[in-house]
């Protein structure tokens, strides 16, 4: 048999959830009432159906193996001639199966007005915990700006007063190593200890921030995470990563970087 | 304090948290009752409803949280250009409504209901939050018991289990030529 | 579109992005003109300043962000309690200066201002998020430039760098001291 058959052979027994959602689709197919199956043309349907599955080599999923024994099972029931007089003690033999039935229908009506509800929810979009900082910094930012004016004037005019006496700085040759991974797991570890809780985003908003950085950024992040040192959480796919400490993560984790990697 | 001042502060904590605060978290930062708070919160809740807004607030079994107003989700995905579709499986959904109308079940029960194993699809379910294990059955071999979350009932927009439509409306079965 | 619905969609997506957005990110979005646009912004600022409410608007350079108003900084941080952040040294209060004053600034400059090494305090400013790195200087050992960002904007509450209090009385000192 050619592959475009199997394949569609395949999608064919994927479109059913279960034996339950199979007998259903046959019962439909065959505009049978479900309280009186005729259940030798639905057992001959449900096993060609297993049949054809077989042919191609597919794995026949043991559910739906089980239920074709059940199948079997009612059948041959029902071809037994009736032995007891009393018409009350006689249990239809496929009473338990059509219960098993409406009840599996049930759900799966449910699960459609579930999805339904799920498409709806999606429509809301929720906002993250906010990056701003709450601890005692208000009345830093409040008076920042003057602060930062009067630093200023001060350093300079303190500066320029000690001008003379001040040897003069080497220059020294800036080593390229600004985005090794150690290093910058040292810096989320700083940051984490300092913050308990960072939004990856606000971390790299730098605009000039190179890819590199980012990248090396993220992989010391996954490190931390493997080591279960810091918690991650994503709300939404491509949405920003809140990177949070975990109680493992302590001062001397800044120590042991820098050990490992001197 | 005044009503307003309570609102605008409610309001600045919801949008600060970014998830879900409790009735109770609430009325302990604002040093009120909680019986003082609930009517505040449903007057919120019913003004943003009311004048229409960008942003609304969504009251989830006593706790409650902003999100943007779902009528301008078209405008909103384009933000994160992301794809509107975020649906699960049909087997998922399945597994979910069973997990959500039989509160507390175990799998035995699901896969008798669907016919089917059904390990791998709560495993997804709880790894989307949207189910957790709620205990064990009393019962030979303690097998796990299910419900849903509370991330179920935001993700499903509905503010409680009870939101959800009553499982008979589903159901096919006769009822009056059903008597043997 | 209404003006109102267009300040209720700027609202969900400010509020759904929680972060700065662009002027022209949001024009795309309701796909508009900028110029019909940063009225209904202005418009949007002004009217969560008047009517006092708990989530404000910022501007930072053409860009727009939602923040707590900053009058219920108390309730909110009761709601975060647990991370308590620090201030800022003096030694980074002094180089954050030297680097807002002096845009593109080397490290040797800071150094040479401030008169001590400045390595350390603008690695603190750069995992803070005040200073970033802006390129740098085609001299010999082309040492890098640094500046600040936006972000140090939004915590200073500053709406651009020129908001920074003007230093001209400062240059009247400098002479004082400057006579060698």
């Amino acid at each position: 048999m050619n592959q475009p058959l199997i394949e569609e052979y395949k999608l064919r027994l994927e479109n059913f959830e279960g034996p339950f959602d199979l007998l259903y689709h046959l019962i439909e197919k065959n505009e049978m009432d479900i309280y009186d199956i005729r259940i030798g043309d639905i057992t001959d349907q449900y096993l060609e159906y297993l049949f054809d599955m077989q042919t191609l080599n597919l794995d026949i999923a043991s559910d739906f193996l089980l239920m074709a024994s059940t199948l079997l099972h009612i059948k041959s029931k029902m071809l037994l001639p009736v032995i007891s007089d009393d018409e009350e003690d006689e249990l239809d033999p496929r009473e338990v199966l059509v219960r098993q039935l409406l009840e599996y229908k049930k759900y799966k009506k449910a699960s459609f007005a579930i999805k339904e509800l799920h498409e709806a929810g999606n429509r809301y979009f929720y906002g993250l915990p906010s990056s701003e900082d709450f601890g005692e910094t208000k009345k830093v930012y409040e008076v920042s700006p003057l602060i930062l004016k009067e630093m200023y004037k001060g350093i300079v005019s303190r500066n320029e007063r000690k001008k003379n006496y001040k040897t003069r700085y080497m220059e020294k040759i800036l080593r390229h190593d600004r985005f090794t991974v150690e290093k910058k797991i040292r810096v989320v570890i700083k940051t984490l200890l300092n913050n308990a809780k960072i939004s990856f985003f606000e971390f790299f908003k730098k605009k000039e921030a190179e890819k590199l950085d980012v990248v090396v950024s993220f992989l010391s992040i996954l490190e931390l995470a493997k080591e279960r040192k810091a918690k991650l959480n994503q709300n939404r796919i491509f949405s920003d990563i809140v990177v949070e400490k975990t109680d493992k993560l302590t001062e001397s984790d800044l120590k042991e970087y820098i050990d490992i990697y001197k | 304090m005044e009503i307003n001042e309570i609102k605008e502060i409610i309001e600045a904590i919801l949008f600060a948290s970014g998830d879900l605060v409790s009735l109770s978290k609430i009325s302990e930062i604002l040093t009120l009752d909680e019986k003082q708070v609930r009517p505040i919160m449903s007057e919120l809740i019913e003004s943003k409803l009311n004048k229409q807004s960008g942003i609304i607030i969504k009251e989830i079994e006593n706790s409650y949280q902003m999100s943007t107003n779902p009528e301008y989700f078209d405008y909103v995905r384009k933000l994160f250009e992301r794809n509107t579709s975020k649906t699960l499986s049909q087997a998922a959904y399945e597994t979910l409504a069973i997990i959500a109308y039989n509160k507390n079940v175990t799998r035995a029960k699901i896969e008798a209901i669907r016919g089917v194993s059904a390990g791998s699809t709560i495993n997804t379910l709880i790894e989307k939050g949207f189910v957790e294990e709620s205990g064990r059955l009393e019962a030979p071999g303690r097998p796990v018991l299910y419900r849903t979350t509370d991330e179920f009932l935001r993700s499903f927009n509905l503010r409680s289990p009870a939101d959800l439509f009553p499982i008979e409306s589903f159901s096919d079965e006769k009822k009056e030529d059903e008597e043997e």
